[in-house]
């Protein structure tokens, strides 16, 4: 575990980076410190991706990968969009929706032995598909209240809901399902010899992995006011990318949710980076990439540097 | 066992046709047929690369730019004449090769994982070749692809088959008859015993990398042939289509077994299927559901993973 | 927390600064959106009014909102917008109108009406292709319609202009519709596969890729029907017969210089020169018979290229010359001038 | 309890006071191979059973079918009386107190071994969450319990020996104090100070009323400990016996007879030095020299974890050494990859042979011409024909397979058979130097006299090999030179062959005895 520590660390530690550099290029730029506004902004605008990025590691940790929560995020903002502002009871229909979605995933990866990444390939259409079909333009909208309580812009209610997320985590981590998560990305056929029911567990994992993108897309609404059934596609590959990040292994067993935590407001913090420094855009997807690099090798930097230290 | 595999995505295929021309009379004649092999000859350059690296348990997520940089490369060096063409041809390849090598290197070497290196690589790709043709495919040039790659579409049997058969060939010799490929299955099954039995997994798995840039990048020159000229995003397409296409080839995800003919017989059944829902005039939504459904079902007639018992 | 808004704080007196903040640069078109941009910007009297600066968010929306935020901490007077969805960037923009700066969004336009908007009308560009087609055939044969990027909200208002018009003509039948995602290599896979399965083509209604279309009517030697297209330079080589064959056909386009005009109204809106309204243009048409090289069809330009970079004729929104659209450079010794019509 | 006979134990006990585990027609076959056939097995409350069988005999599959992992095709499974063939879920199994350790250890390779432990039983504190800080004490005591002192609760699992592996696994397994207990093959790994340290426990389980059934290749662990011997041979039970002599378990496990365990040490060194180490440094290597000869069997023995492991791998540049110099023929050189070695004339056949040996969905071919694939390269391709006829040589020289085809996927053969493939690979290369490490380990008894006679052969041809075991018993009687290590050293040479392994034991702890 303390070897998982040290490999956690690593999202943190490129969050601190990220973040110092942020702080940087934002005072050498505009001359002041940041604002409230612009960490409230920061913050609002994460939040969906933390979402996503929370499920996607979950997955991540089981040796999985789930490349449907796009299409489960374009669904639940559809859904969201085009019903909440009926009544607020919809939002209980749309987390279902969601962790039926994740289920379905859950249901075919460990009962029907389909490989993750196969099964939300196929299933990432399917969802996309059903998103077009409940909203083929966009539009739609959200009750202010319900703006005010989840994204307020004038006051950090999002910290809150960060706050449950990794109280969330913590909780679960500290359960025995959360032990048994980690078992089965270590090594599954193990897991299961020890006692583990590891299909029942991963079915949980994926249709946790739909909650999570469920509750992306209500705040990806209520940030944003409005929905588009395209909405959910960027959060696949931006949710790997937080993941990866944030230290957890991608064979799995190895890494914290709160690493992807990390890990997302660090690639929201690096467009900031760009944006402050005056990068030509045309470069920038460029510098992108050489920074998913960049801190991915840190990582196994680090993690070599600690296997050293400990066998020397 | 993988051999059977094939056998599976070769049924499939047939299956799929020949559903589509029970419901739609002429989707399997021959005319529609060699349309569709043409089309799904681009999927099955790029997957050919694909494949090569999901068969070490790989995955190439920069196929998408790396695609497309090749391509516009090819169009800017050869600015349309035939007398250029073989030297753009070797540029393009290069720059395939080149950014393959990259990753590569980083996945062998660094021990960066590959989704993260070659995803990666896609963006500096993206980056690269928006920053340095100013977002123009041809720098100010109306030029097309030289005349002899253009003739490549043309005929009743179009020399792009020829290639892709040649692909093929390529492929199945490689990974069947040759040392080289006898090393690519054994580092995809085990690469610790690999290493031990002298097999240099890192050369292998650059190797593998380097050989699905260039594949890449010959999609990227088929599909400014058959278009004759490129345009931006031209890869876009190419990417979950790829990994679709080998694995509906009955290709193992989880590395070191599948054969190439089955990602022939994938590429075509994808085209083919959605060849059909686009016939059958289905609404796009209908289209991306049915078309998640269809993989789905392939995916549990022949793509399950051994029970756990 | 800082007392004074950013917006505030950022005004000074000399120039006014305007942002750009393009959703994507993955295609020939925003490339020349931004190109014309920037041309504009280097020209006066831009250059001497205007702090120009662009930003592009790789298609994701919360990549968008973060910089328009940042754009607002930076204190802008004005963003020109490209959205990377209709609906995604309603609260930041709010965000940035309750700061008092003004806010232009033009083709991906942008819902919150706090916001002022330059457009086409999408659901015209539908029918007036449409119209041609069935002009073209009187009101009698077989057309296929090459959709573009489904779940968008102009491909939803194209869509619906041309099945009105093509409903309301009984001797039409439509017999295929498919999506070309607005891409011309697309377009060209979608419709070579297509092609064997369909009867006989009379027209074609393109929304985007319309020379990848043309390519595979081509290659698969069937006789050309009437086109309704974009205005891909391709498209309108065909047109000019500068491509064989030659090609009857309508080419109506999304004119990248709708950044331009944007430019125009934001400063216009800043300066108190413009009151507070969203406007309306009207999309350049050009049909085979009025083809003129160098000003609505380029021959030394790529097929992917958009040729209706500058508009032309008397009444003119606004002229720019190839540069500005190829390389974001000048038009020599001009200065610019956008007709905004008659408020 | 003294009848004995050979008739199926579930007709034979039936009617009989409850039985803790019974099995009975039970089937189970793995792509083409019938693992299990009709087989049946019993065993009672409050005894210790043998479970014995050749390498491939389907005792694995069989306590699989058991504890519930794989289903059985046909037959019952009942537990305490409690028909329990249609759930196949290990975890049910365990609530009805069946606690396995399996042959292909069960650890969680990137949990601590706290976490490996109390996995399904983690201390609680409020709010019934994981008291994560309670997990390295609970531990801690766990193992205190079972007198284990030399194993961090806090360590990953993938870090520590096989040896403590295999402990910590059976601690877990233990700790639960189940009603039936099975351990397959879990001496495998042990020294022998380890294996008295299990049979107490196991004894202890046993007056405590458990069921402890156990598998090993080694008589006279059996014969120490267990009150009643099942033989298995070709996934059949073939008898059930209190008491069974080791001919005789040996003809009934092989269906042949068989004597005398360790082949006579015939052959006498030659006088040229082969390979030549000077001060060896290298993961837990602190300076080790030796001088192996050609024609010479030299054993590394030593407590499990001294450093043996890295000795052979660093010999064979599959780890880089810090320190040191290395000298082939009287030559010095540098071996830094697993190719250079191979090019040198050296060869490892290692231990664990699923995860470094083998290639298991490939064919038995393709298997055994790995490590030489170069050799029959004509401009990138593979010579097929001269492949065929030097793999089919080396496969009837061992008689792999039972002379079928060389198509076979080596994941159909049997532990021992895929052991000689193994060998077999090595053997293509006509290495002249032999790292044998642990190859004896899981292989019977019929297969391991096989590999002592192949060894002797070998060193006949005038190769050199040395020789690691995790019986001490075996570099005792095979080898001609014994180096004991000791903390990465060599603390003892003994001339061979010793034929006591106590002297190695003891050689092992000299002035340390808690070592
Ligand atoms: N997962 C599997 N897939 C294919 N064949 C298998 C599998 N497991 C076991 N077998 C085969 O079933 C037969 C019985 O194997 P099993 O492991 O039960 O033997 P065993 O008696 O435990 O042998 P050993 O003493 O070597 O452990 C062997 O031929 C083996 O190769
Ligand atoms: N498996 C373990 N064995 C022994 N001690 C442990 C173990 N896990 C945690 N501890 C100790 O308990 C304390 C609390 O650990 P903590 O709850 O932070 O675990 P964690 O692994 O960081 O969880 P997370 O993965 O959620 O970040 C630490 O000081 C650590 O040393
Ligand atoms: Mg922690
Ligand atoms: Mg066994």
């Amino acid at each position: 575990m303390r070897e998982a520590l040290r490999r956690v660390s690593i999202g943190y530690l490129v969050l601190a980076a990220t973040a110092v550099a942020y702080l940087v290029v934002y005072t050498s730029r505009l001359g002041r410190f940041p604002t409230s506004f612009d960490y409230l902004s920061i913050l609002n605008t994460t939040l969906p991706l933390v979402f996503v990025a929370i499920g996607q590691s979950l997955v991540v940790l089981t040796g999985g990968i789930d490349l449907s929560v796009g299409g489960m995020v374009s669904v639940c903002v559809a859904v969201t969009a085009t019903t909440v502002s009926s009544s607020v009871f919809w939002l209980v229909v749309v987390l279902a929706l969601g962790t039926a979605c994740g289920a379905l995933n859950g249901l075919i990866v460990a009962y029907g032995r389909i490989a993750p990444i196969l099964t939300t390939l196929a299933t990432l259409s399917i969802f996309t598909g059903l998103a077009l079909r409940v909203m083929p333009v966009p539009g739609g909208s959200i009750p202010q209240e319900v703006r005010l309580v989840l994204t307020n812009p004038a006051t950090p209610t999002g910290l809150i809901w960060l706050g449950l997320a990794v109280v969330g985590w913590l909780v679960l981590r500290r359960t025995r399902f959360g032990m048994r998560v980690y078992a089965i990305g270590s090594d599954e056929a193990s897991a299961r010899a020890v006692g583990v029911p590891a299909a029942a567990v991963k079915l949980k994992v994926y249709a946790l992995s739909g909650l999570c993108s469920a509750l992306a897309a209500v705040f990806y609404v209520s940030t944003t006011t409005s929905g588009d059934a395209n909405a959910g596609n960027p959060f696949i590959l931006t949710s790997i990318a937080s993941v990866v990040v944030g230290g957890v292994a991608f064979a799995g067993g190895r890494g914290s949710a709160l690493g992807a935590v990390a890990g997302a407001v660090a690639l929201t913090l690096v467009i900031d980076i760009l944006f402050f420094s005056g990068i030509d855009p045309l470069y920038q997807s460029l510098f992108q990439g050489l920074f998913l690099v960049v801190a991915v090798l840190l990582g196994t930097v680090a993690a070599l540097a600690a296997r050293r230290r400990r066998q020397a | 066992m993988s051999t059977r595999r094939v056998l599976y995505a070769l049924g499939g295929t047939v299956a799929v046709l020949l559903v589509g021309a029970i419901l739609h009379p002429g989707f399997a004649s021959w005319s529609s047929l060699r349309v569709m092999l043409v089309v799904a000859s681009f999927t099955g350059f790029v997957a050919a690369g694909q494949m090569l690296v999901v068969l070490v348990g790989g995955i190439d997520l920069s196929i998408p730019w790396v695609l497309n940089g090749a391509a516009i490369v090819l169009t800017t060096s050869s600015l349309g004449q035939t007398s250029r063409a073989p030297l753009a041809i070797v540029l393009a390849l290069g720059v395939g090769a080149l950014v393959g090598l990259g990753n590569g290197l980083g996945v062998a070497w660094l021990g960066v994982p590959a989704v993260v290196m070659t995803l990666g690589m896609n963006g500096v790709m993206q980056g690269l070749t928006l920053g340095l043709s100013k977002g123009l495919t041809c720098a100010s040039c109306g030029s097309y692809a030289p005349e002899p790659l253009r003739g490549l579409f043309d005929g009743a049997l179009p020399a792009q088959l020829f290639l892709w058969a040649g692909v093929g060939l390529f492929m199945t010799v490689l990974l069947t008859l040759t040392t080289f490929g006898r090393r690519v299955y054994a580092v995809g099954v085990n690469p610790r015993a690999a290493f031990l039995s002298g097999v240099g997994v890192r050369g292998v798995t650059v190797a593998l990398y380097t050989l699905s840039g260039v594949f890449a990048a010959l999609a990227g020159i088929a599909l400014v042939a058959y278009g004759g000229q490129p345009s931006l995003g031209l890869g876009d397409p190419y990417l979950f289509e790829s990994i679709a296409a080998v694995v509906v080839g009955g290709v193992s995800i989880l590395g070191g077994r599948g054969h190439y003919l089955g990602v022939i017989a994938g590429s075509l059944t994808l085209v083919a299927v959605t060849t059909f829902l686009q016939a059958q005039r289905v609404p796009e939504y209908g289209r991306l559901m049915i078309y998640g459904l269809v993989i789905l079902a392939i995916l549990f007639a022949y793509g399950r993973e051994k029970a756990h018992d | 927390g800082d007392a004074a808004t950013p917006a505030a704080s950022g005004k000074k007196a000399g120039k006014i600064k305007i942002a750009l903040s393009n959703s994507f640069i993955g295609n020939q078109w925003r490339v020349e959106m931004e190109n014309v941009y920037k041309a504009a910007c280097a020209m006066p009297p831009y250059v001497d009014q205007v702090e120009c600066s662009v930003f592009n968010a790789g298609n994701d929306v919360s990549t968008q909102s973060r910089q328009i935020s940042n754009l607002i901490s930076q204190g802008v007077d004005a963003i020109v917008i490209n959205a990377a969805s209709t609906s995604g960037l309603n609260g930041v923009v709010q965000q940035a109108c309750d700061r008092g700066i003004v806010v232009v969004s033009f083709d991906n336009i942008v819902d919150n009406k706090c916001g002022l908007t330059v457009n086409t009308d999408q659901i015209k560009f539908g029918q007036q292709l449409a119209q041609f087609i069935v002009d073209e055939l009187n009101g009698q044969g077989n057309v296929i319609m090459v959709t573009g990027v489904a779940g968008t909200g102009a491909d939803n208002d194209r869509n619906k202009g041309a099945k009105d018009v093509f409903a309301a003509n009984p001797g039409i039948k439509v017999v295929s519709t498919y999506t070309g995602m607005w891409d011309s290599a697309t377009a060209q896979r979608a419709t070579s596969a297509q092609l064997p399965n369909l009867p006989e083509i009379h027209g074609v209604w393109v929304s985007g890729g319309t020379d990848g279309v043309i390519k595979a009517f081509v290659a698969a030697k069937r006789p050309m029907p009437v086109v309704g297209g974009e205005a891909e330079n391709g498209f309108r080589k065909f047109m000019a017969g500068l491509l064989t064959p030659k090609v009857n056909g309508m080419s109506i386009g999304q004119p990248p210089f709708l950044s331009v005009i944007s430019l125009e109204l934001a400063r216009a809106v800043v300066k108190g020169e413009h009151p507070k309204e969203s406007i309306t243009i009207p999309f350049p048409v050009a049909t085979s018979d009025n083809m003129v090289p160098g000003e609505t069809v380029f021959p030394d330009l790529p097929d992917s290229f958009f040729a209706d970079f500058t508009d032309s004729g008397p009444n003119a929104t606004v002229i720019l010359c190839q540069e500005a659209a190829t390389d974001g450079t000048p038009c020599p010794g001009k200065t610019l001038d956008v007709n905004l019509g008659t408020p | 309890m003294t009848e004995t006979s050979s008739m199926a134990p579930a007709q034979q006990e039936s009617g009989s006071q409850t039985l803790a585990v019974r099995a009975s027609g039970v089937d189970r076959a793995f792509g083409g191979v019938q693992a299990l056939r009709d087989a049946s097995f019993a065993a009672r409350p409050g005894e210790i059973h043998a479970l014995a069988g050749e390498n491939g005999a389907g005792k694995s599959t069989l306590i699989k079918v058991l504890c519930g992992l794989i289903k059985a095709d046909r037959g019952t499974v009942e537990i305490f009386g409690t028909e329990v063939s249609r759930v196949v879920e290990p975890a049910a199994r365990r609530r009805m107190g069946v606690a396995t350790a399996f042959q292909e250890l069960s650890l969680l390779p990137d949990l601590t071994v706290a976490e490996n432990l109390l996995l399904e039983n983690p201390p609680r504190g409020r709010l019934g969450l994981v008291k994560r800080r309670g997990l390295g004490p609970a531990a801690e005591e766990i193992l205190g319990r079972y007198g284990v002192d030399d194993i961090d609760p806090r360590a990953t699992a993938a870090d520590l020996s096989v040896a403590q592996r295999q402990v910590v696994e059976l601690v877990r397994v233990l700790a639960g104090e189940p009603r039936v207990v099975i351990l397959d093959e879990p001496t495998a790994a042990l020294a022998d100070r380890q294996v008295e340290w299990l049979a107490g426990h196991m004894r202890q389980l046993r007056d405590a009323g458990s069921c402890v059934i156990f598998t090993s290749h080694r008589w006279r662990e059996i014969e120490a400990l267990a009150d009643r011997v099942t033989v298995f041979r070709n996934g059949t039970h073939v008898a059930t016996r209190d008491t069974l002599s080791e001919a005789e378990a040996v003809t009934l496990m092989s269906g042949r007879s068989f004597a005398g365990a360790y082949p006579e040490l015939t052959t006498v060194p030659q006088r040229e030095s082969a390979l030549r180490v000077k001060g060896l440094h290298s993961g837990r290597l602190h300076g080790v020299d030796l001088d192996l000869r050609r024609g010479e069997i030299l054993g590394v023995g030593g407590l499990a974890g001294q450093g043996q492991r890295d000795l052979f791998l660093t010999l064979f540049g599959a780890q880089k050494a810090r320190q040191g110099t290395i000298t082939l023929d009287g030559k010095a050189v540098a071996i830094r990859s697993t190719k250079d070695a191979i090019r040198a004339g050296i060869a490892y056949v290692p231990e664990d042979r699923k995860a470094e040996g083998l290639f298991l969905p490939l064919s038995i071919r393709d298997n055994i011409a790995a490590a030489t694939l170069s050799r029959r390269n004509t401009a990138g391709f593979v010579r097929r024909g001269a492949e065929r006829t030097a793999v089919g040589s080396i496969v009837d020289q061992l008689s792999i397979g039972k002379g079928r085809s060389t198509n076979r996927a080596v994941d159909t053969l049997s532990g021992g058979n895929q052991q000689k493939v193994v060998m077999a690979r090595w053997l293509l290369t006509d290495a002249r130097i032999l790292l044998l490490f642990d190859v004896t380990r899981g292989v019977d008894a019929a297969t391991k006299h096989d590999i002592y006679e192949l060894v002797g052969k070998l060193a006949a041809q005038g190769r050199a090999i040395l020789y690691y075991s995790s019986e001490t018993e075996e570099i005792a009687h095979l080898c001609h030179r014994v180096l004991v290590l000791r903390e990465g050293r060599v603390a003892a040479e003994l001339a061979g062959p010793v034929g006591d392994a106590e002297r190695i034991v003891a050689a092992s702890i000299k002035e340390n005895h808690d070592a």
